[in-house]
């Protein structure tokens, strides 16, 4: 039962206060992508045995979506951060490196 | 036009060991925008009749009253039968910005829950530590009921204020009831 | 091998059973095998079978990082039925509950296969929709199912409540020939008859590379060193996304945690299974008692093998509420496993980018009944390159916009 | 035979006896009896059947790892099986019956099994029943599953309720032992909020019996004293009767008080489940004793020593006159020395020690004059349904008996072991402790919280420190150190309270007895009690392979009883090491899971049944409903009505009824459900263009459109009328499932896609209740509630108007879904009945009649109206449904679109949408399949198209429906076959799928 903390609200609550959505800082693809481009949107996921980003909604709080940076071995967090960015920002970056000296993100 | 009728027509229980009711209707309007906005904050402190909140919290006088949704949704609380006349008054004075009021007076219930048990009866359905030095009155937390969404706050010591949706009010109002039922007392808080 | 019945169990009695041997045999990896599986869960198991059975292909290793069936083939509610909507999925899984009718003494171990008969109840105007096209559908596919009553349904399944307030029965869809089976015994019936075969079935074996030369595969990389082959077959379930990683391909599959859980065991009263899709829970009572059962998944990638406790909440919950009777049984143990989902929720068996490579995967919440059909359409597709039981599965239909979507009646797909 | 000592117990209340029965048999205890210690009061050695062979069991322990102590308790509504006696505390009336036998507990006849026990090793039924095939399900399955379970399967519903509570702290304790108390009271001197939770009715664990002193004093005394210092203290919260069951993710612990199982009767929840989130948890759990493994350990009257102890020195009990203790170990010494003092025999103690030993509690035990035997052991006890002597041997042989000790009753310890299952539960790791034979946590791995920091600690013998004054040094440590952690500070001087301490000898571990056992003894040598595992079977599983100890559990069931193998598990690790030659470090432990001790699936669910199940959402018009005949269908958490019967009704003539009135008069829906979102701001044309799939931002104010939405994969998944409110405000209708899920659809792509457009999107569903007021007479009735203009000029098809009607502030919207004259009404929730029984009453002398969604559904079929989940089920892009009108051309994107040009998407192969009319004006039946010519590779007829929808049609007075079909389209008029479920074959003609009204005159009026 994952503890989380909510950047929007600031609320640190158990997770049924939230809605897990998948993968993070997933590039849209629209009319005019590859068949390649758009199958990789929509459909492959990096689903890696570590470090994971990805999109939770404060679904019964304050309703507001972050990303949460997280470890699927162990579900220890990095730490949530806005949901407005394309990438991870840097404190949490050197967050998961102190923790995870070895990880390296996925291509 | 007819007399408005709350969901629950203002049911209340006092059977178990806590005072549970339903007050309504109420009057509660929506406003989304930016909140660091002067003009949008002078029209929401005029609507509410209080200042307003910091982040996670309410501030309330009586009927009135404004509690922090979310960083850009605020709800206000008045009297139910201001509550379009304020809703009016809101649109107008934040026209041309990129903000929104709106009435949801009739989406939402409220109950109150009283009693030195308070506390506990919460406890027993919202995953929120309720600890007199970690909850406390001002405090606004929107959270899950059991099953439901739902936002509360303490006007008082030994006294919730719950809002919810309408349609589950009677839900929300058996809930109570049957964490309420008398033999349940936790002391725990209370 | 010495073979199993109720002969060989009386004479080894008289001398206190000094005389059995291993059920497999402990292999060391060779250099090379014509083919290697990797994953020793009950569909890596029975694809290496049926490449021998079917194929004649033996020299073949199955590479297990841990002990045998102790992936999702060792932590399941082993509901096997095959009442599913969509052609292809009917066809693998109707061909698979069919091949666990004779599948003990396929392999001369008993795996207990009990077709006590599943029902699915409907519980919303939806649900009767969705299960009686599946009834229509499953007709014309030639699996045998019937929808029924709720009487019916009471009188299959006295302990369950019918009429609750809340979502009263209106039906259910019943599939008398499924079942059950004793799910570690398929993992080990498989692996002891492979063994049988000269199949090298080699535990505590971690596949941590591939190899491939100019798109072909050539061989894995172990923490017992490399091993060669010429086809390879990734039978892994939850940990498939991490081996396509190695192999250089992307897959459409996430890995969460999926529950179940056993109350203490009680006297039998309950002699079918029961799925209820809307309230979430399902439950059977195995051959020892217990009240064997399982719910939803979590939402989120985890590779831990535990799960969230609300989510046995709402199980149990819900069963309480289908079946009052349980109320006060207790909950003796809960687990989990880590199951992977497709983006359509049905599974992928297919070629994949590498030459060579196979994979087998995205089962999910529902591929333990599936493990005998499963098995022998990857065996199909890896000797012969094509099989019509798999043609539907290519892991192309993700790009084609072709899905086998089964969520369609049933909300779940146990 | 056991019996009640005259000099009382430490627990037991002498003032207060209760009555019991037991198999109906009248008995007497006390209060602050356990059943088990009452049942052994009255003479009840036995007190259940194994799983297996059926064999006599009798107690073997006094606490939460009793294996054999089941029974069923209770009657009706408070039935319940597998109840421990150890664990159940005993009540005025308690009923209580023993499990698994037939016809009763003394003669048996299951107990032929123990006689066939060796046809009938680990494992046997895989290797049998397999011949003939049809007979596993006909003979032996039934079979096998009869002698199946333990206790009697509950019949009545559950007359008790229960619930959950959410808490928080700083620190969890658990487990009320010495080690607890010391931890909880360390963390709450330094100022921690700290919850310290008791599994019993009593604080102290083992140290009262097992005597001693600590800081000078009894140490009853030092419970008392730092019970009553904890209970002062206000960020202290104390519970008895709450277990610690199971230890989650990131500081998630559950706990479960049982509230009323000693008093059945008071009003109030059975149990309580709590949450709580701690920031540490201090697992305080003790330690439990180990059986030996020696022929006959299971006949009635072997026990534990530590249990033997228990129930005489808290309960008064004796388990029998004449004890033999057999150990490997000093702490045993201790039971004979209790027995001693209580007057009772102790014929010898049979050490398997070789070496002189001569610490303190083996000199008191030789002071008082029991002999003891080094390096001595039992070859096999004697006796069936009870102990009747020992055989003895030496440990390092074979089991030659070297005498016969007549006794009975048998006092077993074979080490300790710390309990580490809260531990383990979430991860954290083990390491091997050789010099007490045990694993022990490894505090170099923990199990892991939220930030990557250990969040278990152990204290006392939890963490596998034995002797009292270690236990106390440990927990104060461990409670120093955890609040340190949460940067909490004890102040200065604060130290461990300190304990007399007895040395002892080191002890010898024994995993076989005698050493040399032949398989003959070994076979007889229980590990898992319950479940009837030995020995042997545990060896012959290794000789089969089963060499990883996972394997070696589910072959032989070792530790999956009902005990989760607290007594077994090391005993049968250790077995399997030996018969592999290894070490019991490699082979390690299975996993632990939860919960610790069993627990009620109604705890778990907590108050959620009956009513309370399951939110029911609910109309603002939902009393009026079911006061006037409405037949509810769930729809969502909604409850919709189906259709108003009348009486004398059934439901398919109320449906008739509602649709041909409809037709020709009037009808009124609560279309409340329907979602309604506001969106609203700058963007919000642009952002409506990209959610649906035609052309939003052109609609003209005062105007309504209907729309699709597909999701970004291509799928059809909502539709409904938008209305342009004003010129950057626009309200979206949606259906009943897609108010919530729509709205949170566009919150997402607003908040992680569009984030720099601005719109604001508001859910209003609820605030509005609103009626569909449908039919030729719809107009008149609105005319005679009066108060604006609803002429078709002033509001004509597909636009909106604020206004009023009959005094009630109103929004309408001319849309129909039905193909009649319609108004959709808004008005608001709290005045929602109000406005209903005008319209009711002006409608009186009009027709009017309320209808169900069975009507709705009608309705718009007859038109040739898609519905989601209908002629939609996940699958379905709009071009299947001949809805390209409604896919702008003009715009670059909307979400679905890129989905829509691959390949399958835009195969002509894809069935199409028509309409379908039986040959013979009979319904189709729902979700039939229409069949073409063969089969395909696997064997399946081939499909050529399916209905969606299918009714009775009172309108036209025959069946209509709607389908898929491949080419569908292109086939107008050819008839196509429909095999029933039902052995019929339905013939269906292609027809358009506008059955109804086909110019739309009706509507436009
Ligand atoms: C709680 C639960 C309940 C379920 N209930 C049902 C049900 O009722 N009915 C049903 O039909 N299905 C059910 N399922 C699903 C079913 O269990 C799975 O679909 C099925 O067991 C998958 O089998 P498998 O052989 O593909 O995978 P697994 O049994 O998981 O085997 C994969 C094997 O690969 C091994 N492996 C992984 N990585 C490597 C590597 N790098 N090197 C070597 N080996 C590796 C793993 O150790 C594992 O043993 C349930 C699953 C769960 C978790
Ligand atoms: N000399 C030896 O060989 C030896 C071995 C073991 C223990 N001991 C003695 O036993 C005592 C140990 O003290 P301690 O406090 O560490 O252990 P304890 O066994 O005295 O106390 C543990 C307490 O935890 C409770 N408990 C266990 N699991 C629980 C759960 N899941 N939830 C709630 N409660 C739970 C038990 O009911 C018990 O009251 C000392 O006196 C020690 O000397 C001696
Ligand atoms: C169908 C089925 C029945 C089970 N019955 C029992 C049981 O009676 N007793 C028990 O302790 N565990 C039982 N288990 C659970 C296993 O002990 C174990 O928890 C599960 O296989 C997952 O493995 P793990 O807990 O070792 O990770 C059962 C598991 C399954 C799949
Ligand atoms: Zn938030």
């Amino acid at each position: 039962m994952l503890n989380i903390h909510c950047p929007n609200c600031g609320v640190t609550a158990e997770e049924t206060e939230f809605h897990a959505h998948g993968e993070a800082h997933l590039t849209r693809f629209g009319p005019g992508a590859s068949d390649d481009d758009f199958e990789s949107y929509l459909f492959m996921r990096a689903n890696p045995k570590g470090v994971h980003f990805e999109r939770w909604r404060h679904q019964n709080g304050c309703g507001k979506w972050f990303h949460m940076a997280r470890c699927t071995m162990t579900l220890e967090i990095f730490g949530t951060y806005s949901a407005q960015t394309t990438e991870p920002p840097q404190d949490i970056l050197d967050r998961i490196r102190a923790r995870r000296p070895d990880w390296n993100p996925h291509p | 036009m007819s007399d408005p009728v709350s969901a629950l027509k203002n049911a209340s229980d006092s059977t178990g060991i806590v005072q549970i009711s339903e007050v309504g209707p109420a009057g509660m309007i929506t406003l989304r925008g930016d909140l660091a906005d002067k003009a949008l904050i002078k029209a929401a402190v005029a609507a509410g009749g209080v200042n307003l909140p910091e982040q996670r919290r309410i501030n309330t006088e009586g009927d009135r009253g404004m509690a922090w949704m979310s960083p850009d949704e605020l709800l206000i609380l008045c009297p139910y039968a201001e509550a379009k006349d304020r809703t009016a008054d809101l649109a107008a004075a934040v026209a041309g910005q990129f903000a929104l009021a709106v009435n949801v007076s009739d989406a939402r219930v409220v109950f109150e829950l009283k009693g030195p048990h308070a506390r506990d009866v919460m406890a027993k359905l919202a995953p929120v530590d309720l600890h007199p030095s970690a909850f406390t009155p001002g405090m606004f937390r929107r959270t899950r009921l059991a099953q439901v969404a739902a936002a509360l706050w303490m006007p008082q010591e030994d006294c919730f204020r719950i809002v919810c949706f309408r349609s589950v009010a009677q839900y929300v109002f058996d809930l109570l009831n049957v964490s309420a039922m008398p033999g349940s007392e936790v002391n725990y808080y209370g | 091998m010495k073979k199993y019945s109720v002969f060989a169990v009386a004479r080894e009695a008289m001398r206190h059973h000094t005389g059995w041997t291993r059920a497999w045999r402990d292999a060391q990896p060779k250099k090379r095998y014509d083919a290697i599986i990797i994953g020793a869960g009950g569909h890596g198991l029975a694809t290496a079978y049926y490449l021998g059975k079917n194929f004649g292909i033996t020299n073949v290793a199955i590479l297990e990082k841990g002990w045998l069936g102790g992936g999702n083939t060792g932590r399941n509610t082993t509901i096997i039925r095959s009442n599913y909507l969509q052609d292809p999925s009917a066809a693998i899984y109707e061909k698979s509950r069919s091949l666990y009718e004779t599948m003990s003494q396929d392999l001369n171990y008993n795996v207990m296969f009990s077709p006590r008969g599943v029902i699915m109840l409907a519980q919303t105007e939806h649900e009767v929709r969705g299960y009686k096209r599946t009834a229509h559908a499953n007709a014309l596919q030639g699996v045998t199912t019937e929808w029924i009553t709720p009487a019916r349904v009471k009188e299959l399944c006295p302990i369950m409540n019918i009429d609750g307030p809340r979502y009263p029965v209106l039906g259910g869809l019943w599939q008398a020939r499924g079942g059950t089976a004793r799910h570690d015994a398929v993992a080990w019936g498989y692996a002891r008859a492979c063994s049988d075969m000269g199949m090298d079935v080699i535990q505590k074996c971690e596949v941590t590379g591939i190899r491939a030369e100019g798109g072909k595969v050539v061989g894995v990389s172990t923490n017992r060193g490399d091993i060669d082959c010429d086809k390879l077959g990734m039978v892994v379930a939850g940990h498939s996304g991490h081996l396509a990683d190695m192999a250089g391909f992307r897959l459409p599959v996430e890995s969460v945690a999926l529950q179940a859980l056993v109350s203490e065991p009680i006297k039998p009263c309950m002699d079918i299974v029961v799925m209820a899709n809307t309230v979430h829970g399902y439950m059977s009572q195995s051959d020892k008692g217990e009240m064997v059962i399982g719910g939803g998944t979590d939402g989120y990638n985890n590779y831990t093998q535990r799960g969230s406790f609300h989510h046995i909440e709402e199980t149990v919950r819900a069963l309480v509420e289908t079946f009052p009777m349980i109320s006060r049984l207790k909950m003796l143990r809960q687990w989990g496993g880590i199951v992977d989902v497709t983006g359509d929720r049905s599974p992928i068996l297919s070629k994949t980018p590498v030459d060579g490579i196979f994979i087998n995967c995205g089962w999910g919440t529902g591929g333990f009944k599936a493990i005998p059909g499963s098995g022998w359409a990857m065996a199909e597709l890896m000797a012969k390159g094509r099989s019509p039981l798999t043609d539907a599965f290519g892991m192309e239909r993700f790009r084609e916009g072709r899905f086998i979507d089964e969520s369609v009646a049933a909300g779940v797909a146990h | 035979m056991s019996t009640r000592l005259a000099n009382g117990g430490r627990l037991l209340n002498t003032d207060r006896p209760l009555n019991f029965t037991f198999n109906g048999k009248q008995m007497r205890g006390y209060a602050g009896d356990t059943l088990a210690s009452a049942l052994l009061a009255n003479g009840q050695m036995m007190v259940g059947r194994s799983f297996k062979y059926h064999r006599p069991r009798g107690l073997v322990a006094s606490g939460a790892e009793e294996p054999n102590g089941l029974v069923n308790l209770g009657s009706e509504g408070k039935f319940e099986p597998n109840a421990r006696v150890t664990t159940t505390e005993l009540f005025e009336g308690l009923k209580a019956e023993s499990q698994n036998h037939w016809p009763s507990l003394e003669f048996d006849v299951g107990a032929i099994n123990a006689k066939l026990s060796r046809f009938l090793p680990a494992g046997f039924y895989y290797k049998m029943f397999m011949y003939p095939q049809a007979a596993w399900k006909h003979v032996y399955e039934p079979i096998i599953r009869k002698s199946a379970g333990l206790g009697k399967a509950p019949q009545a519903r559950d007359d008790d309720t229960y619930e959950h509570f959410y808490a928080f702290c700083d620190v969890l304790v658990i487990g009320g032992g010495v080690a607890g108390l010391t931890a909880a009271r360390t963390a709450a001197r330094a100022g921690a909020q700290v919850m310290l939770v008791e599994q019993t009715e009593h604080w102290g664990g083992r140290a009262p019996v097992d005597g001693g002193s600590i800081d000078g004093k009894p140490v009853d005394n030092f419970v008392e004293e730092i019970l009553s210092e904890l209970k002062s203290l206000d960020n202290v919260q104390l519970r008895t009767r709450t277990m610690g069951a199971g230890v989650y993710d990131h500081g998630y612990v559950t706990c479960y008080e049982r509230l009323r199982d000693h008093a059945p009767d008071t009003p109030g929840p059975r149990h309580r489940l709590w949450r709580v989130r701690a920031a540490h948890v201090v697992t305080a759990t003790g330690a439990l004793e180990r059986p030996l493994s020696f022929a006959g350990n299971d006949i009635p009257g072997v026990m534990l020593a530590s249990a033997m102890r228990d129930y005489v020195v808290n309960y008064g009990v004796s388990t029998g006159d004449r004890t033999v203790v057999v150990t490997n170990n000093d702490n045993a010494y201790l039971t004979a020395i209790s027995l001693k003092h209580a007057g009772l025999d102790v014929p010898a103690i049979l050490d398997t020690r070789a070496l002189p030993q001569d610490s303190e509690l083996v000199a008191q035990a030789r002071a008082l004059g029991i002999r003891i035997l080094m390096g001595h052991a039992i070859s096999s006890v004697k006796g069936t349904k009870r102990v009747t002597g020992v055989a003895i041997c030496s440990q390092a042989g074979e089991g030659a008996v070297l005498e016969e000790i007549p006794c009975d009753a048998v006092a077993m310890s074979g080490g300790w072991s710390p309990v580490v299952h809260l531990w383990s539960h979430c991860g954290g790791k083990l390491v091997w402790n050789a010099e007490k034979a045990c694993f022990s946590p490894d505090v170099d791995n923990p199990p892991k919280g939220a930030d990557g920091m250990g969040f278990v600690t152990t204290a006392g013998s939890a963490s596998g420190v034995f002797a009292l004054d270690d236990v106390l040094c440990d927990a104060h440590a461990a409670g120093d150190g955890v609040a340190t952690t949460l940067d909490f500070k004890l102040p200065k001087g604060d130290s461990a309270p300190k304990a007399t301490r007895r040395e002892e000898a080191p002890l010898m571990p024994v995993w076989m007895m005698p050493q040399g056992a032949s398989v003959k003894l070994r076979e007889k040598a229980w590990l898992d009690y319950q479940n009837d595992v030995k020995v042997s079977d545990v060896r012959l599983a290794a000789q089969e392979g089963f060499v990883s100890v996972e394997h070696t559990k589910r072959y032989t069931t070792l530790g999956m009883a009902t005990d989760q193998g607290k007594l077994s598990n090391i005993n049968g690790l250790a077995t399997l090491a030996g018969a592999l030659d290894t070490d019991i470090p490699s082979v390690g432990t299975t996993t632990f899971r939860p919960p610790y001790h069993p627990i009620a699936m109604a705890a778990i669910g907590g108050e959620a049944r009956g009513d309370v199940f399951q939110p029911i959402r609910r109309t603002p018009l939902h009393n009026w409903h079911e006061a006037n005949g409405a037949e509810f269908e769930p729809v969502g958490q909604w409850r919709r009505p189906y259709a108003f019967k009348r009486a004398g009704e059934s439901t398919h003539d109320a449906v008739m009824r509602e649709v041909k009135n409809t037709r020709e008069k009037l009808g009124l829906l609560d279309a409340s459900t329907l979602g309604k979102l506001l969106v609203k701001g700058p963007d919000a044309g642009r952002f409506l263009d990209m959610l649906y799939t035609n052309m939003m931002s052109t609609l003209k104010p005062g105007k309504c459109r209907y729309g699709l939405m597909c999701s970004e994969n291509g799928f059809l998944i909502d539709d409904g009328v938008v209305a342009r409110i004003d010129e950057d405000t626009w309200l979206c209708h949606t259906t009943t499932g897609g108010a919530d899920s729509i709205h949170a659809h566009m919150e997402e792509w607003l908040q992680t896609e569009w984030w720099d457009w601005k719109v604001h999107v508001a859910n209003l569903t609820e605030q509005y209740a609103q009626v569909a007021v449908v039919g030729p007479n719809a107009r008149t009735a609105l005319e005679n509630l009066g108060g604006m203009d609803v002429s078709r000029e002033a509001l004509g098809f597909m636009e909106w108007t604020d206004g009023t009607l009959g005094g009630f502030p109103v929004r309408v919207y001319r849309i129909s879904f039905s193909g009649e004259l319609s108004y959709e009404i808004a008005v608001e929730a709290s005045h929602g009945q109000a406005f209903w029984d005008a319209l009711m009453a002006v409608g009186a002398d009009l027709g009017v009649m309320p209808y169900g969604t069975e009507c709705l559904h009608i309705l718009r079929a007859e038109k040739g109206f898609i519905m989601i989940g209908d002629e939609t089920d996940g699958t379905v892009i709009p071009q299947d449904l001949g809805l390209h009108w409604a896919l702008s051309k003009k715009k670059d994107d909307y979400l679905g679109k890129r989905a829509q040009a691959r390949s399958h998407m835009a195969d002509p192969n894809r069935w199409k949408l028509v309409g379908l009319e039986t040959v013979d004006g009979s319904t189709l039946p729902d979700g039939a399949y229409a069949v073409g010519a063969g089969t395909n590779e696997n064997g399946q007829r081939n499909m050529i198209g399916r209905v969606t929808s299918t009714y009775h049609s009172p309108t036209l007075d025959r069946g209509i429906a709607m389908g898929l079909v491949l080419h569908g389209p292109d086939r107008m008029g050819e008839v196509i076959d429909f095999p029933g479920t039902d052995g019929k074959t339905y013939q269906a003609r292609i027809v358009d799928p506008v059955f109804y009204d086909k110019e739309g005159e009706k509507q436009n009026v």
